[in-house]
């Protein structure tokens, strides 16, 4: 429950830093959505030994941060937050491949080096999605999937539920409010409130939705969701998207940091 | 019903599972826009969210030590019909990636088709629909709940099972990954059931309508559906024959188009740069064994010791060491930057 | 124009549940009257209001707006004309930041960016909330809350205002701004209210529902100085109507002013209200 | 009893998003006393009472509730004393009848079913919705909702009363029975409201906060009367302190009474008000 309304706050944090006026904010959302969709691409191409030739990519979400003025420890948090369930998986790994490597002189086993290459990728591929919401949100996001194509009737879909799990989680933080106020020495829902909890919280939703959607109507709306002016595409969009795969394709075919460690240790 | 996440999918199976889903969801679409009425939309976004905010409640499995949640494909399915489910699964879906990471955007793909497409096109029309073929109940709502879901967590966990495999990100050998999916399924298919069964028969109850308009829509024929299910299989095939092909021809996909597109007109400089780097790097040795034939390897990765990337004490210390240097370098430029806005900040305020 | 006309004949409606919330209505609204509708709670005010606006549709009778019935197929024309402010501003307001939110109706119109933009802020400051303007919607509170609600409407620049207890957790000043932005607004106007003493400044015609039928129709100081009639329908004369504590003791001078002296006697003792 | 006394000392809060809703407040409630808290939309007034009941911790300061300070680990003992009804009655309503609604309370305290029957009955007897007993919160009218919610807490019997603006939304009748049950309320009652008339009659001390903090803090006579006051936090004076229609003409008589008539020029024309 505590993770519900987590998720809503965590949410509505990536909403707040979406409007901030940065320069990475000002990029065109389409431009935004296809590097961050050229960056995934690259970074899950590689294969599942590979752990250096992945640190080059970290370079991505740490501009990000920097140029988008983003908070850093509020969204390390929820990235942690996913952590675990890719632990869950990949911790398999060491258990099934028990075959040892030299790495740097020490022996270690194979399973432990996917198992690191995974979540290194996890981390980064999840922190791309986030950085990609954080710094356009979610009204100009719905705009790339336009420019995409992406039919009006899914985008609205995709507009409405995410509008409606604001009302409907705040419907269930303000029932949990109530109910631990007038239950005072309980730790919880107790079970047998389940049932009734969740069929209300459906159909209170189901009579807050339809408002909400008559209250849209009554205010003209026909199915576009028109979000001001976006700009249209300029020369700096598309130099951002170049640039930004040009490096994501060099480092993908070149190791950068064996490249530098054996200059380095060459010179020494 | 667990998601897959982007770093465990390899951009071959992520893509072909993209394209199925987007076909589906095309067709979906399609078939909604028809008979869309006032009700739908908002009645959609509400499930969506509903189910939403269902998959964050984790339970644990009994005797497994393991915990799950719900899917909510079913309940989409019978309470909006099959199109409008499928497409509510994937916009949950789709917002799930972009604001938790939960998923992702590249196993996208995967994920709609594993949750949404064996409930809403499999479950839904040959098995709940069976069981309520001659009206509804509350045991056949009951029954056929149950039996839906657990078929449909069956099949999409196997799916999880291949997609997974296909990647090849892990290590799991096929019949222990298996044998460690069915089963959890299986137990989150009777909560899951337990649970849709409990949600539809109350909405039954106090909102009969919102379960009759679902069960009318008369548009799930079944020629359709079949026409439905060969384009499909067609689209599999295909799309993932071609995906593979060069998969395996080109382990890294993403190499053979880069190589693709750097031949053309307007890209050939990165062409040009790529052929004298790796000149350079074939005569300064910088790079010792890592070039393309190093993927070559990988195909046979699963099978053969030797599979494993040549490793040697110098490349391993010189990636190290170098490893460490990016990481530095990358947040040193990015502690330098914050300085720099945090001062422009300053002396601007 | 008559076009602004509404007309409500024989209207019936039934919640889902079977509840008999609206029975037999019938009334018109001419162009440019400002019309009051009260009722003690669960009359079904805001039920009539969703009739109007075709957001349900009666079980029987029919609304006509301007001549056109309102039904599904006519809504879209309809509901350029109404605007309306529900009594749940929580319903209202769904988009990302207040002024967002304001210039959904008109960028929904099609309207130049600018002119979004100056409808937006005339909009806000009309209600006194040009500071919320980039807040979010859910972070405000229950007042300011209500404010934007009536702002988002606003904007869009209705023929027919409707309006769901306005003034209801507004801050007296806030109060106020409303009551004087109603005034001035010339068009057709519908507002429900328990708030009697803006509805007397306000309206000068009201209708009283009670359990869903009309009680009495007249004009505002009529009705609202009938006390045995506001009785029987679960409401009470206005405030401002009432005995006043200060002249308190010359009662029923005027017919329409009785009992109730609203400061209670200890106040009044510490106030120290000698009658001179 | 002191553990009725209920003290908050140097109190601070932010809400998530770096909003100050709360700054430096301090004051001591004694037991019996009725305290309104007055203010602009917005100033505060929900947030401090959340912060009395637990809902949300204070950044800096403390709250105490006879001599306990509230934490999460004191909040059930806390809470069993005190029943607040929130600003917005969907708040509070959870269960799928009324009824159950408010025995939910009782119920918990393990009462016998007929204790909690009485309990329930007296608590929709004295909001005056016992006709509403099995009908289901989500389907009632806004007031409807509001009389369930206060009948809610009534039936738990608390020590301390904390209600926030608990007329808003009620018919006229509605309102002056809460306004006796408050009246009729002997331990301490802590009040929010827009409705000054209900805070002079049910109060007996104001607390007035202005953007966070507080701006004034004394008897309801004192404050409600001091016009520059409660025009300088957004306020009015009430209704029954403003120049009586009937008398307006004697302006100024009482150094409190001022300008604005609320009867405006024309419906006063209409309702013959000559001066004899
Ligand atoms: N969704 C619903 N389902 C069933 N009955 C309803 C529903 N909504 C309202 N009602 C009932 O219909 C009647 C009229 O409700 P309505 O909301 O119109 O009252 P109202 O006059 O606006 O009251 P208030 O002054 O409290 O807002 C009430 O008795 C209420 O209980
Ligand atoms: N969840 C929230 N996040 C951020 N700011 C909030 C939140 N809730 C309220 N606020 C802000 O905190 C301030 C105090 O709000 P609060 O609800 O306490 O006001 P109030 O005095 O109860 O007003 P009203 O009379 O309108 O109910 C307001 O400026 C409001 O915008
Ligand atoms: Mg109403
Ligand atoms: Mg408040």
């Amino acid at each position: 429950m505590s993770n519900m309304i987590n998720s809503l706050s965590n949410m509505r944090l990536l909403d707040d830093l979406a409007r901030k006026e940065t320069f990475i904010h000002r990029i065109h959302p389409l431009i935004k959505l296809l590097t961050t969709v050229v960056y995934l691409t690259v970074v899950v191409s590689f294969e599942r030994y590979e752990i250096i030739g992945l640190l080059p990519f970290i370079f991505y979400p740490i501009l990000i941060f920097a140029f988008a003025e983003l908070p850093v420890a509020p969204i390390l948090k929820m990235i942690l937050l996913i952590e675990p369930f890719i632990i869950g998986i990949g911790i398999l790994n060491p258990l099934f491949d028990h075959s040892k490597v030299l790495f740097g002189g020490i022996a270690i086993s194979k399973g432990w080096v996917t198992f690191l290459s995974i979540l290194i990728k996890c981390s980064l591929t999840v922190t791309a999605s986030i950085l990609l919401i954080a710094t356009t949100g979610m009204d100009r996001f719905a705009v790339a999937l336009r420019m995409l194509k992406i039919p009006k009737i899914f985008v609205l879909q995709i507009l409405l539920t995410y509008r409606y799990i604001s009302v409907l989680i705040e419907e269930v933080s303000r029932m949990i409010r109530a109910y631990s106020l007038r239950a005072p020495g309980q730790k919880g829902l107790k079970w047998s409130a389940w049932g009734s909890f969740a069929g209300q919280i459906l159909l209170r939703t189901f009579e807050r939705a339809e408002r909400v959607y008559q209250a849209m109507n009554l205010r003209g709306f026909t199915g576009e969701y028109y979000t001001g002016d976006i700009a249209k595409l300029s020369f700096k969009d598309l130099a951002y998207f170049a640039a930004w795969s040009l490096f994501f394709i060099i480092a993908r075919i070149y190791n950068i940091p064996v490249l530098i460690g054996s200059l380095f240790t060459g010179v020494i | 019903m667990m998601h897959m996440a982007d770093a465990l999918i390899s951009p071959a199976v992520g893509g072909t599972m993209l394209a199925t889903t987007a076909g589906v969801a095309a067709y979906s679409i399609k078939k909604l826009q028809n008979e869309l009425d006032e009700k739908k939309i908002p009645l959609m976004g509400v499930m969506g969210a509903f189910v939403f905010a269902a998959q964050m409640i984790n339970f644990s499995i009994p005797g497994t030590g393991s915990s799950g949640h719900l899917g909510g494909g079913m309940l989409l399915a019978i309470l909006l019909g099959p199109y409008a489910g499928f497409l509510t699964m994937a916009s949950i879906l789709l917002i799930q990636a972009l604001f938790f990471g939960d998923g992702g955007l590249l196993a996208f793909g995967c994920n709609v088709f594993n949750l949404g497409f064996y409930t809403c096109f499999i479950a839904y029309p040959f098995i709940y629909k069976w069981f309520t073929r001659k009206g509804i109940t509350s045991k056949r709502i009951f029954a056929g709940s149950m039996a839906s879901a657990l078929v449909a967590l069956q099949l999409g966990a196997f799916s999880v099972v291949l997609e997974t495999l296909l990647s090849g990100k892990t290590e799991l050998p096929f019949e222990k990954f298996v044998l460690l999916m069915q089963p959890i399924h299986l137990a989150i298919g009777i909560v899951e059931g337990l649970v849709t069964a409990a949600i539809i028969t109350f909405v039954w109850r106090a909102r009969p309508d919102i379960l009759e308009k679902a069960a009318n829509e008369e548009a799930f024929g079944n020629i359709s559906m079949k026409k439905v299910l060969t384009a499909l299989s067609i689209a599999v095939v295909v799309v993932g024959g071609l995906f593979s092909w060069f998969a395996s021809a080109n382990p890294d996909g993403l190499e053979w188009s880069i190589e693709k597109t750097a031949g053309t007109a307007e890209l050939e400089a990165p062409d040009g740069i790529h052929e004298t780097l790796s000149e350079i790097q074939s005569k300064t040795a910088l790079l010792p064994d890592y070039d393309f034939k190093a993927s070559e390897n990988e195909k046979t990765a699963g099978q053969a010791e030797n599979a494993w990337p040549a490793v040697n004490a110098g490349t391993s210390v010189s990636g190290i060491v170098g490893g460490a240097l990016t990481l530095a370098l990358a947040v040193f430029t990015g502690w330098v930057i914050m300085l720099i806005k945090r001062r422009k900040i300053k002396t601007t305020a | 124009m008559s076009h602004h006309k509404i007309e409500v004949r024989n209207l019936y409606f039934s919640y889902p549940d079977g509840h008999k919330a609206i029975k037999n209505m019938s009334f018109s609204i001419y162009h440019g009257e400002s019309i009051g509708i009260i009722g003690a709670n669960g009359a079904g005010k805001s039920t009539l209001l969703m009739l109007l606006m075709g957001v349900y549709f009666p079980d029987g009778g029919e609304v006509l707006v301007g001549d056109v019935r309102v039904t599904k197929k006519t809504l879209p024309m309809i509901r350029q004309r109404l605007g309306m402010v529900f009594q749940d501003p929580d319903d209202q307001l769904f988009m990302t930041t207040v002024y967002e939110d304001v210039a959904f109706g008109p960028r929904n119109y099609k309207l130049e960016e600018e002119d979004v933009e100056r409808r937006v802020m005339q909009a806000l400051e009309k209600v006194g909330i040009p500071h919320l303007k980039d807040r979010a919607p859910y972070k405000l509170s229950g007042g300011e809350k209500r404010s934007a609600a009536i702002a988002s409407v606003l904007s869009m620049q209705p023929d027919v205002l409707i309006m769901d207890e306005p003034t209801s957790g507004l801050d007296p000043k806030s109060r106020r701004r409303v009551i004087d932005l109603l005034k001035s607004f010339e068009h057709t106007k519908i507002i429900t209210s328990h708030d009697l003493d803006m509805v007397l400044e306000t309206c000068k015609r009201i209708i009283v529902i009670k359990k869903g039928e009309i009680a009495a129709d007249g004009t505002a100081v009529d009705i609202l100085s009938n006390e045995d009639l506001l009785n029987s329908c679960g409401l009470e004369l206005p405030l401002s109507l009432q005995k006043c504590p200060v002249c308190g003791t010359s009662k029923g001078k005027f017919g329409y002013i009785h009992e109730k002296i609203v400061v209670d006697k200890e106040a009044k003792k510490e106030l120290r209200l000698t009658r001179e």
